[in-house]
């Protein structure tokens, strides 16, 4: 292991904190806790959600600047918990879907740059049945996140993730990830 | 001819009943008629299959449908756009299975054909093994004709259908504002989003053509919360949509929400940006542009469209306009996977497209604040119309019946408008034209 | 009429061949006949759609289906109970997406058009904009005729069906000792449990109508388990199943499996609700219910029940009845969906409602000790049926040219009745009964 | 973390032993080891699998006194586990049907009530393929349990379940959770 | 009879041309032609149903499919094989859920009905319930014809097919030198791998009837790293599949590409090995097989085989010789389970079986290095050939134009030989079989 | 616990290695990094892939010397790693499938022989979306692996895998467990 590499190694306390995080995030995002899960977020959060394409093997071409599923700051995403938390703002989680969220693969590190963020990658499965088709819904997804610690916590700085669908078999997704 | 639909002609007339403003819910629901649809429309008119910036040089080419069948949109190395179907001509094989690339030709992955970027069939897996039998011209990709409408790619399989042009008609009024508003005209931001809503395709193009009442119930939250940052946006755009034109023009059917005369024009247009749109469209049409607060509007059969200001928070966030394209893919009966593309003007700065794109998927998409709430109320639709009794109560356009009489007399552009996006007549006449393709009337 | 079902009512006459008491595989298998069957049978007769303990209040409601429809069953604002067909009579949307809920009325998501508990349209997405043109009144929620007996509320579309009462004729005296054997009634424990076996429809209804001879091979195990404390239960339910009635009254057939005359009476009932039998039931009524340790029964075409005591350690676990109903919902021809309550006397303390429920939810629910393997036999006969060889090779109800003919003399209940739970010919009527809905000679 | 909090952390190395427990328990339960699973079990063990309803906001209505899909005790859950470990004695697991048990977001923690029980929250993703239907099923829960260490392990003192659909995609449960 | 295919035999006749030597994309996407398939071919023609040394003993057995139909083949007591229709006599229930076991006898798990190995009924739930009303043997399972040759057992349940023998005529000689090139012939490894491709059941066995040139575009890459240790063998193998004989034989057809002259023979056989195939075979046969490279063919309907030899690394992996059999069972028009079995002369020793194991699983099976590339072609065909448009576009055997009149003038074997892999002749041919049987030709 | 079954434990840090080593090797798996992954394979490795089959009870017939899906060594693994990895040498995966590899599950403990190799055991599921089928494929799968540490991390010395489907619901396997 290079020096550097062994920098960034968390200890197994810390470990086991981020790893709980994780699991409690995904309580409030199942359950659909949304503002809850809102206060996890730092106020510069950027969030964004990418989708892979199948391109001709060296032609990986270049369409416009690019447009993810989602592309939120702190300001858009307070309006996204807004709705989607109160049944009476949402259609389509009104009555609330079913939800569970399976966090795996869970790697941290200290973030390059010096400043006490961490790099946390994992891959989830969301597991998803609404009240009008009974058939659940069953997405992979990778994320990559920076956290920051702070008194209570962490808070979430940065979610880079990216689902596991070219072309979405969903009518929607009506839920974060 | 393979398939005994069952269907009379006669039948099929009686399914929108033009009298009553009513419609039978089979048409969503009817496996036949799904069939029929895919021979009788699909097969028949011009299709919307991308836009010109998706391939903007030689040999660029994306994948994409028309109907159920697959082909490509290449600009070839002449530069020339064509729409090849995307199966082998030996054994059927899709010779090109990426969503996008760059390529002089396609080579067949089964045996080996190739095929340059214009169709024409260069090799066979060994061209001595038919010892000058067969005539390879014959064995070229089979090719769409193909039109193109301010970068807007259509194609079509009918040798018989008129001309794009003519085929749009009266349409290119309001594609020219739309699409044609600077002199470089739009272009795409990505590649398209693609999700299945488990609905009938022709939910999405009828909601786009336009259903004026549906936005104050699905959408009124999260209009509330992005147009006028939470307060009394709802009541506003209530009673914008009620006075509004909703206009049919050939193939398009549509509104053209305009905001209170106390609100600002050009609202989230820089002026730069204005002061092109003023000099490249006409004065009537930059009346009907400059305080559109909501343009969505459906091409039949399955082209549609979506434009409209939003801020995800008025401090914050400035106004800025999303604009989104979508095409409804036939997939099942009560099956359809959505295209969906997010455009702005081509002369934008980085700093607008970047606005552009986060003001469309915020809005319009799979996770967008309004689409994912369309999509449950159209899920719903599909189960409340599948059964049995169901099938025999009517879907209701009846509000046509107090507007259709009744255009708006001094109406600048070309077409039919009528004084409210509550009308029911727009809507209704997108299913018209359905009724007369279907009947072979078309 | 729109679906050319290729079946003539001479070919579906000969699928049960009375005479020789078989019947056709692809009464199980054919697509068609699966469409036949949601229009000649579910809409025309008497379906079950829940109890009245389940919307006890006004305004609440559950959510259910009548063959591939969905409805809503609401007491409304006035106390009444109704049975709404869950779909807007504007656009077909879903009125209600909910399974349970209590409200005033129904306001659709998509337009917001709302009705009333009774289904009266109250206001539409804005009533002006009709200009008078339209009847309201046609355009309130479609309503199912509606029936009770015995806290048991059915519903159907068909208005020239008989009233319920004569339609269930001599069943009721059977439904009285299941469902009215105490002055309150039953009440439902909790909302139904729902699953999804992976065979037709009428699989259940005809194990339930009653198949004996099942319950020695396919639950063996758990009877010798749960009945007699590990030792000798099967052998004795064997003979308890040879030599029971079997009883076909109008709608329903089922069986009455008697314990042996050693077996005390009234296992699992405590003394002060025998009482309340005792002084609700007619004497030959409670002469079939005192010794009865299996109560299985189906009133056509797809409620059924089953009653019986079970212990899970005839030490430590007190014998306890369990009661389920269910109803075979036909979702595909080889896809059903049971939706299933365990019930127990109003009347009972809170304390046996406890076992009541434990009794229920430990044998005959997806996870039960009976039903999980009936499940696998059903889907088995799904899977063993599909094929071409396979369809023309008969099912046989063959021990019924034994039995039909020596009904018991001196029955005293109504309808008639066999000396035999192994005697088939209970089930096989319950497919005569569908022979004649769907010929149309009912 | 408040003092409470901070007292009902478990230690790294419990928490390991806690996390193989559920994996060799997953393994006892998708290799049909139903003797050895039932071993597991304290003997006043609670053993209940309920299922979520969509309600109407605002009106979660109270049917009856409830009925989960599972409500057991060491009694009953005898008569299951002999039922079901025994090929002679099941119909739906003869053959035995493929079990995969994917255990993930562990989270345990002291109960509140002192006395060494410790409260452990999990999510399961069972996978399963019968004899008789080659298409797998693929099932989402979640578990709050009870466990109770005794010298050679733990005891599993309750376990409350909940699955991940309203209406079973299958023709039955014939597995414990 | 029942469903109404809505196929003309003159309609189904054209979709092979054989003048043009092209056939229609239906063939692979049409729903209807599915169904009268599985009547018209598997339920009137012999099918492969399993080896014998699968069930070397008395009581094994193993579950097989014959079209949709699920059948069971197994050795009975008494030694004789046995073909029988894995579903009860009493109400459909698989008797039998198991992929392989011994038993003595099957005893259905619904009401415990008891058949012998033999399929006989031995015993009902009760028999005295039946009072002699009904005859048992009735109730026996059903049998399918049973033939076997070189160790393939086949099936059929058409009374009116030819013997077997007969049947596989002139195919006999090339099933010979396949099967019954040693005195005790093959022997498989293991029960076969199963998996789904998502097209049309034909795609493989016209593959295997077999394809030369999909060989170099699609398997070229593995061939260069496995035949000639990663340099040069695309370009022989090309050359070679050009100039080797294809052959049609009976119900067979195939290849049987030769090595070059410089190539040494009987690759990857051990001398004892050879010595004996030396012994078995006649000169001819022996001619055609010591220096094949790949001997791939189909027996009309769904058997096909592929042989050949390969190294994963020319110093460290001895040359050795893949061997696999497979069916392509027919489960929708659009999904297909291939049923795979890798087999190896019964006189090898262990060191050789594992070896011809692991050159079987690397090679030919759901991960194999070469299948694993020809699934994703064949799922480009269906997929390619499901549109509207793509339906009009006929697939290609023109080659065969060049060729079919140019037989092999000398060839020793039964039957016609093509001087070329590339010809096209035989893949065409099996869908010349495909027609006679279709239309009632055959 | 036994004292072999103490000697064999491994303590938290290793056992925090090891799990990382997983989820470096999914992603290398599920992003196709073919080359790289190869270099976690000892040269005497043993790769094998079984399935399960429904046997009557009591009659797990034994049929030939048995054909797993895949059992390969250093050699024949390198083949197929080169063709996977390259997109002009595979049609199945040019343009390459979306993976995701979820691996859960994960114990290890000191090999019974001496010599410092570790067996671990880990359950897998693998969602997969090619691109000419947008409906996801998803396969459970089980692995019993024997790593050896090297000065780097570790090196998979054997790896015996079996899969979750008698019948593979999928066209084929192009990819590696
Ligand atoms: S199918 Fe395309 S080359 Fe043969
Ligand atoms: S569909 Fe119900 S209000 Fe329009
Ligand atoms: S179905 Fe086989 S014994 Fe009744
Ligand atoms: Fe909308
Ligand atoms: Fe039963
Ligand atoms: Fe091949």
């Amino acid at each position: 292991m290079t020096t550097e590499a062994a920098r960034r190694v968390i200890d197994d306390a810390l470990y086991r904190r981020v790893c709980e995080f994780y699991y409690d995030e995904a309580d409030l995002l199942s359950q659909r806790q949304m503002g809850q899960w809102f206060a996890l977020l730092a106020e510069d959060i950027h969030y964004r959600v990418g989708f892979p394409e199948f391109y001709e093997h060296g032609t990986q071409r270049k369409v416009g600047i690019g447009n993810p599923y989602f592309d939120d700051d702190h300001t858009s995403l307070k309006v996204r918990v807004h709705l989607l938390g109160n049944p009476t703002t949402t259609t389509a989680e009104s009555p609330p879907s079913i939800y569970n969220y399976f966090v795996t693969n869970i790697r941290a590190r200290w973030a390059e740059q010096p400043g006490g963020e961490i790099e946390v990658d994992s891959r989830l499965l969301v597991y998803r049945v609404r009240a009008s088709e009974p058939v659940p819904y069953i997405l992979g997804a990778r994320r990559k996140d920076r956290l920051r610690a702070v008194d209570d916590g962490f808070r979430i700085a940065r979610r880079d993730a990216a689902i596991d669908q070219a072309i979405i078999q969903a009518p929607n997704l009506s839920f974060l990830l | 001819m393979r398939i005994e639909h069952g269907w009379q002609p006669s039948e099929i007339e009686r399914l929108v009943d033009i009298d009553k403003a009513t419609a039978s819910r089979l048409i969503f629901t009817d496996e036949n008629l799904f069939r029929l649809e895919l021979q009788r429309i699909f097969m028949r008119t011009w299709l919307y299959i991308g836009h010109e910036s998706e391939i903007p040089n030689k040999g660029d080419y994306v994948t994409r449908k028309m109907g159920n069948d697959p082909v490509i949109l290449v600009r070839d190395q002449a530069g020339r756009v064509r729409v090849l179907l995307n199966t082998c001509t030996h054994r059927a094989t899709l010779v090109c299975r990426a969503d996008a690339g760059n390529a002089r030709g396609f080579t067949c992955p089964y045996h080996g054909w190739v095929f340059g970027s214009d169709g024409a069939l260069v090799a066979t897996a060994e061209d001595e093994t038919y010892g000058g039998k067969v005539n390879f011209r014959n064995l070229d990709l089979r090719q769409a004709r193909v039109g193109s409408y301010a970068g807007l790619v259509f194609a079509t399989w009918n040798h018989d259908a008129p001309p794009l042009d003519e085929h749009l008609g009266d349409a290119r009024w309001y594609l020219d504002i739309m699409f044609g508003h600077t002199p470089r005209g739009m272009t795409v931001l990505g590649l398209p989003h693609r999700w299945t809503p488990t609905n009938n395709w022709k939910l999405g193009p009828l909601n786009f053509a336009a259903d004026g009442p549906h936005a104050v119930k699905v959408h009124g939250p999260i209009v509330d919360a992005t147009l006028a940052g939470g307060n009394g946006a709802r009541a506003m755009i209530h009673q914008a949509l009620l006075q509004s034109p909703s206009v049919s023009a050939g193939p398009y059917n549509g509104i053209w929400t305009q905001g209170p005369q106390e609100m600002p024009e050009w609202m989230g247009h820089p002026p730069e940006m204005v002061a092109l749109y003023e000099k490249t469209l006409n004065p009537a049409q930059v009346a009907l542009f400059r305080r559109c607060i909501a343009s969505v509007g459906t091409v039949f059969p399955n082209f549609s469209w979506v434009y409209g200001p939003v801020s995800f928070d008025m401090q914050a966030d400035p106004i800025t306009n999303f604009f989104a394209i979508r095409v409804w893919q036939p997939v099942a009966v009560n099956r359809t996977e959505i295209w969906n593309w997010f455009l702005v003007e081509e002369e934008a700065g980085e700093e607008l497209k970047t606005r552009a794109m986060r003001a469309g998927v915020r809005t319009f998409t799979a996770g967008g604040t309004f689409d994912q709430d369309d999509s449950e109320a159209w899920h719903s639709i599909q189960r409340g119309s599948e059964g049995e009794m169901s099938s025999t109560v009517d879907v209701s356009f009846q509000v046509a019946l107090n507007y259709r009489d009744r255009p708006i007399a001094d109406w600048e552009g070309p077409g039919v408008a009528y004084p409210s996006n509550y009308c029911e007549v727009t809507e209704f006449n997108n299913l018209v034209q359905w009724r007369a393709f279907m009947t072979g009337a078309r």
